[in-house]
């Protein structure tokens, strides 16, 4: 089915972002981009939706009417995406998501990892290394995004099936470090016996949590005694870092390049008409059906002082 | 009197001048909309697409609504922060109740999209209630009012659906944001209809005179009969309607409602009002700059995203071409509105 | 005449507080329909107090008012209250941003068979009403451009054409030129004619005598007499109102001590030319010298003061201070020179409503109150007490907002501050505006022994009692200074000289 | 005139009672504060531990610093708006000079941390000269003015650094906001100096009474001799510096400068200054008052976040208690301030 090739002109890609003041979404942005260039496609600038559905909605018109043939979006919200989807649709554009599913709608191509998974993930590592026992801070982060709810979903259904004599101490965040900051000094300082701080967010929490337990005196070593047991989510290089150093146990690292990577590729295999099928991959994942729609699940990688400097980390990558 | 001393009157009152008449306050924004309408279209050859043209007022539509709403109130000299949660909690509200499923974030009731309309409407009328008297019965400052109000609605939203966003809503409750009429979305016409009435009524009818008289000096207002709190507490009700009307508009348009509906939303709708020549001392400005205000805002959404500036400066370029307009406006010869 | 008489107003009992304050105590007024009954009083007797709870603009805390034989309607009902009774207020009432047109007619405007405003007849109609009071001003244009005159005549039309039989006017002459007054007096007579009630509040008693049958004379929130004009010669009235205090000299008061003018240079000015309002103006007031300039609104004796007082910079010509030559156009510098100014509008320019009396009356003189900049706060209070002994303004303590005095008390703390930092050069804009008689006398006394320390006093009024304290009047017309009259002068000069009938 | 009648008349008035000097609107939130203490040690036994009262405290500092910040502008008739931004901006400038690694988002040039510390001032100072001269000098309105600068602000902070956030920052740089002087955070300190210096400042030098005047009636101080523009001017200048050291101590204490730091934090300030007393309509409230809305703000989020309320319902009781704070002022007899 490729009898057009699609390079007679270069392929016009549009790239919507649900918001650009977090980290990773800027990280990702900019290396979507990249992967979208050196795979020889024309990139229009990103959008900002700046967390706002129906700005993204407005983007994402916006883009066609630009000319983009071929859309990579993240979107802001999985159920409000989905009319975005069927007008992109009735306007012939292919869409690959990442990060986020759709709740409905069609797309060519799902690219994330499981942010359930990821939560439970964080869950499973951090309730062996306390034994099961004692109180855990959760900073959540905005619990009005998808992620945000997953990363909570998952993490806390994992604790009551798995881990039921644990505490979780809830506190929204909003993404933000200010708050993050505080709410972790007012319950550290007010918690002689919590045992663990898990981070939805390592590029928003980490260095004001771990400024919080210095200041507090509680910063210890990994494995030393009274250690309170640090998990995050993303894997920022920062985060590797203080891995290494000895202060952060585990990192539940995103697959963030593979995001870029296999974004930009889904995208020009649909802007040049291919079609995908279910089972495994070249690269280590599952393609697999969710309702109409194909999804590559990538792995997420727990990281910890053992595998820190792993090259394959994004977080080890951005360095150059 | 005369017909003839009339007719010298006229003659002979230096009064505003046709000139002065032509630098009607309304009028400044056209130059500047259409600056950006000309770099428009050399940015990009899409962007005097008709398509592109009805993406832009589409998408202009609830913002503008809300712009009619805060036009309102700030003529009748208020302030209305709360208008942004507003179009977030209405259409939420409404969709819980709506919703039967339990386990997606619904309450289980499961009425109507119709009845799930006039709640939108009616969750509308009693935000609007309840700000207005506060601010006119306590006599509460309305700014600060509407701001407590403002948090304590978004996090009632949040509350609801402890953040979840409500989908799977009944056709007719979609259906306003969705629709077209004669090949053009009904949003437009809505906003368009309610600009047009609005506008009018501002201008003519004397329910609008007595909004700017209140506005202007509330106590002579009083003292010439006008019902002043009666109104005022209309014009907060008005305002709430019609914010909770931009949210169901909102809703059909994304076919959900996201917890985080219309958040930060207020920046803009004061942006647009205020270069739109609404002051905000109460009692100036009209409908109709207003209107422009929305559209230089909207116009300006679409050629950046339609322009090549990097996606982290955009919003830097917004604001330096909202302060632009300010200064424009300004420099334009008018009188400053402290 | 039937047996009962019938009231146009009514009110039995009033006692109104303010906070804590009770400003009103057991007042009571009936005024027969039919009446044109005068309410005078000192400044902070509580006239327009009265007159607020007889218009319903706010409630009374006990008592019974009651309006055309009916009780009064509740204070939310607008519309009733406008059908009984129309006022001008002491403060102004005119929405700045609307035209003159929609302020004729705030919220009764003409109407075409939509129920629509009709624009056309709107306008037509206030063209006729202005011409009607010879105000030649556009329509259509914003009310705040309007000057005060012209504004007060918009609230006098504007109340006149509500229909209503019932009026009220707090002080509408305060900013009124004489052929206004008179255009205002032949429209009360004429509506005097037809029946229609009137209660009239002035500080001009003269005014009283010419248009009011009766009077009500207020003190301390008492009404203290009530009685026919015919009744009641100028200096009992006078001796009613300020009771025990045997008032000296019945407002018209001219310096008691003749001028020591010293002839040594107080206040220079030389060519003052600003376009299109003043014309190479040469004026020299000397140290100890009170002289009044007197000209029509418009005149431009407003602009030479604020030039003086440094708010605006004139195209062209010298001001000296003790000989000294002053930079133009710079309020600080003039400060420093030592002029002290009292403006005409005291609400614009004047007042910090919400701030105190003290700090009302010292903000000029905060550098010389403590070290540093800092104020020291016991200082403050000795000078304030001083202060509001001297000027005898009426007030609770010297800490309460001067928003809350009434009118004329208000005024006498504007004349307080330009006194406080002891300039060298006053100049005063109709000082005593809305001042009571006796406290007139008070204000004309300090301005007098101000003068005699010393100090150059320029006074610009066109008032013949403000003028007749200064010790030569110049006179200056369109722009330019035509006659000079040395102290002595008739009335009658001064005043044709002021419409430029020479 | 004799004294005769004079001291009749000063007899005659009821004085200032001791109750209304009782009454003053400063203390009004008071009981309200105690309350929320009561509860909190209720709440959780650990409320009233020295450690966490300096947790309310050291959390708080920033707030309070942007509190006095726009309490100045406030008194002084006009707003700032972007103060929010500026506590973005300012430190995400300097960080990006300082970072020496291109990489990680840095600007390569790599200055030291004291000079960072300068350029978080001189930023401040910077961004308060130009809205002081956009509202002084062009007389623009300084709501809308500062609303633009707001959004440009923010735009500019995402497109220095493309979104990311900046760290590993010099020790000086962060000393102010972590170090603790005689066992309390330097930034408890910083901030209590502040309040006592504008407190004074603002009630016994005459500068603070000039802002006083000029916010009452900003022609009435030009015609009084005050120097109307330049004090304004100095006022915003002075606001946006204390801005940027609230950002200077933000980012100690998160050891990091992120892109979206300081959003949404002007709502909060507004809050407590409003419900601490200073009136949004110039010339009216003290700086003592503004430190009781903050303190009332910082308890009761400290309360909520020990308290078991559920994470979603936070928001809305916040949003709740401060309408609720707002009536008590209202009812406790406060004349009304429009
Ligand atoms: N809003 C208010 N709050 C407190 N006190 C007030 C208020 N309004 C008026 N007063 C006080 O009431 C008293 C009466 O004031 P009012 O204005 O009635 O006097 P007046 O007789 O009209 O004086 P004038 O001749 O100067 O206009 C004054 O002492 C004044 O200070
Ligand atoms: N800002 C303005 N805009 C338009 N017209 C104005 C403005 N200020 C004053 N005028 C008009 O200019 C004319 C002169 O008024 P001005 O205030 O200069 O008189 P004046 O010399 O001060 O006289 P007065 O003795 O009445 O104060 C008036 O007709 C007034 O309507
Ligand atoms: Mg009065
Ligand atoms: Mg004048």
């Amino acid at each position: 089915a490729m009898l057009m090739p699609a390079n007679a002109e270069s392929i016009k890609l549009g790239y919507s972002a649900p918001f650009l003041t977090d980290p990773f979404q800027a990280i990702m942005a900019n290396q979507t981009l990249k992967a979208v260039k050196d795979a020889g496609m024309e990139a229009m600038p990103a959008t900002n939706a700046n967390g706002d559905a129906g700005k993204q909605a407005t983007d994402i018109r916006n883009l066609i009417s630009a000319g983009a043939k071929v859309l990579i979006v993240n979107p802001t919200d999985s159920q409000a995406i989905v009319p975005v989807l069927e007008f992109a649709a009735s306007k012939n554009v292919p869409t690959v998501l990442i990060d986020i599913a759709p709740a409905k709608g069609k797309s060519a191509m799902i690219v994330r990892a499981d942010n359930k998974g990821i939560g439970g993930k964080a869950c499973e590592a951090l309730g062996a290394a306390i034994g099961g026992k004692g109180k855990v801070l959760s900073l959540m982060g905005d619990q009005a995004t998808t992620n945000g709810r997953d990363r909570t979903t998952g993490f806390n259904e994992c604790m009551k099936a798995k881990y039921p004599d644990v505490t979780i101490i809830e506190q929204p965040t909003y993404w933000k470090t200010d708050k993050a900051t505080s709410a972790a000094q007012t319950v550290v300082t007010t918690t002689p016996d919590l045992t663990a701080i898990y981070m939805q967010s390592d590029s928003v929490m980490l260095a004001g949590v771990l400024n919080v337990l210095k200041s507090a005196g509680k910063l210890t070593k990994v494995g030393e005694p009274n250690h309170i047991f640090l998990a995050t989510v993303d894997g920022t290089p920062y985060a590797l870092e203080k891995i290494r150093e000895d202060l952060l146990d585990v990192a539940v690292a995103q697959p963030l390049d593979l995001y870029a990577k296999f974004g930009a590729f889904y995208a020009k295999a649909a802007a040049e008409g291919k079609t995908f099928t279910a089972g495994p991959t070249d690269h280590n994942s599952e393609i697999v059906p969710v309702g109409d729609n194909l999804m590559d699940y990538l792995p997420a990688t727990v990281v910890t002082k053992a595998n820190a400097s792993d090259p394959s980390l994004w977080g080890n990558q951005t360095e150059k | 009197m005369t017909n003839i001393s009339l007719e010298k009157a006229a003659i002979a009152r230096p009064g505003q001048s046709l000139f002065a008449r032509f630098r009607l306050r309304e009028l400044v924004l056209i130059p500047v909309i259409a600056v950006v309408i000309v770099i428009g279209s050399f940015v990009s050859s899409s962007f005097l697409m008709p398509e592109n043209l009805l993406n832009i007022l589409q998408q202009s539509s609830e913002l503008s609504i809300l712009v009619i709403a805060q036009s309102l109130i700030l003529i009748c000299g208020k302030f209305d922060l709360s208008l942004e949660s507003t179009v977030g909690i209405a259409p939420m509200f409404a969709a819980w109740l709506m919703i039967s499923d339990v386990s997606i974030g619904g309450s289980g009731i499961g009425i109507s999209g119709y009845a799930g309309i006039a709640v939108v409407l009616a969750t509308g009328l009693l935000i609007g209630l309840i700000n207005g008297l506060l601010v006119v019965k306590l006599r509460l400052n309305a700014f600060i009012t509407t701001l407590a109000m403002l948090i304590l609605l978004r996090g009632i939203t949040l509350g609801i659906t402890n953040g979840q966003t409500l989908f799977d809503l009944p056709e007719e409750f979609l259906y306003l944001g969705n629709a077209k009429w004669l090949g053009i979305p009904a949003s437009i016409w809505i906003a368009g209809l309610l600009f047009l009435f609005f506008g009018l009524m501002m201008r003519y009818h004397r329910i609008g005179r007595a909004i700017y008289a209140i506005g202007g000096n509330p106590e002579a207002a009083r003292v010439a009969g006008i019902p002043v709190e009666r109104i005022t507490l209309g014009v907060f009700i008005m305002g709430s309607l019609l914010a909770s009307l931009a949210g169901l508009l909102l809703t059909g348009r994304i076919a959900s409602v996201v917890s985080s509906q219309g958040q930060n939303m207020i920046f803009y709708v004061f942006a647009a009002s205020v270069i739109g020549g609404i002051s905000l001392n109460g009692g100036q400005g009209r409908i109709i700059g207003a209107l422009t205000g929305v559209l230089l805002l909207g116009l300006l959404q679409n050629v950046l995203t339609l322009s090549q500036v990097a996606a982290f400066w955009i919003d830097a370029c917004y604001g330096a071409i909202i302060l632009l307009a300010l200064i424009i406006t300004r420099l334009s010869g008018e009188t400053p509105r402290a | 005449m039937s047996a009962v008489e019938t009231f146009a107003a009514e009110a039995h009992g009033i006692n109104k507080r303010f906070g804590p304050i009770e400003v009103l105590h057991d007042v009571g007024i009936s005024i027969p329909v039919g009446d044109a009954r005068a309410l005078v009083g000192r400044n902070g007797a509580g006239k327009s107090t009265l007159v607020g709870l007889l218009t319903g603009l706010y409630g009374a805390n006990a008592g019974e008012i009651r309006l055309g034989g009916r009780p009064a309607p509740s204070l939310g009902d607008r519309q009733g209250w406008r059908e009984r009774v129309a006022c001008v207020y002491q403060r102004w009432m005119v929405i700045p941003h609307l035209t003159v047109a929609e302020n004729l007619f705030l919220n009764n405007q003409p109407r075409n068979g939509l129920g629509l405003v009709d624009s056309r007849r709107l306008r037509e109609e206030s063209i006729a009403v202005l011409d009607d009071w010879g105000l030649d001003v556009a329509p259509d244009l914003d009310a705040w451009r309007l000057t005060v005159e012209q504004r007060q005549i918009v609230e006098i039309a504007r109340a006149l054409l509500q229909g209503s039989r019932f009026i009220i006017l707090d002080e509408p002459t305060a900013e009124l030129e004489r052929r206004e007054v008179n255009r205002l007096f032949e429209r009360i007579r004429g509506l005097q004619e037809q029946g229609v009630t009137f209660l009239y509040i002035s500080h001009h008693l003269e005014e009283i005598y010419e248009i009011c049958r009766t009077v009500t004379v207020m003190r301390d929130g008492r009404v203290v007499a009530d009685a026919r004009l015919d009744d009641l010669p100028k200096d009992r009235l006078v001796a009613a109102m300020v009771g025990d205090f045997a008032a000296s000299g019945a407002g018209r008061k001219s310096g008691d001590s003749a001028s020591k003018a010293q002839m040594a240079p107080g206040l220079d000015i030389g060519g003052l030319t600003l376009k299109d309002s003043l014309e190479d103006i040469n004026l020299s007031v000397h140290c100890g010298e009170c002289v009044g300039l007197a000209g029509l609104a418009g005149s431009g004796k407003d602009k030479i003061a604020e030039a003086v007082a440094g708010l605006l910079a004139p195209d062209a010509g010298t001001i000296a201070i003790h000989g000294t030559k002053t930079p133009l156009g710079d309020v600080g510098a003039m400060r420093a020179a030592g002029v002290g100014y009292v403006a005409r509008d005291r609400h614009v320019s004047g007042l910090f409503p919400l701030m105190s009396i003290g700090d009302n009356l010292t903000t000029t003189v905060l550098p010389k109150l403590g070290p540093f900049g800092f104020v020291s706060t016991g200082r403050q209070s000795d000078m304030v007490d001083r202060q509001i002994a001297e000027l005898g303004i009426v007030a609770t303590s010297g800490s309460q907002p001067i928003g809350e005095l009434s009118g004329g008390n208000q005024q006498k703390a504007m004349v307080g501050r330009a006194l406080a930092s002891d300039p060298k050069v006053l100049v005063l804009a109709a000082p005593t505006q809305g001042v009571d008689i006796a406290s007139k006398d008070a204000l004309y006394r300090i301005i007098n022994a101000a003068r005699d320390r010393g100090m150059a006093v320029l006074v610009v009024s066109d008032d013949l009692d403000e003028l007749a304290i200064c010790d030569r009047v110049e006179v200056i017309f369109r722009g330019r200074l035509t006659r000079s009259f040395a102290r002595g002068w008739n009335d009658q000069d001064v005043v044709a000289a002021i419409e430029g009938l020479y």
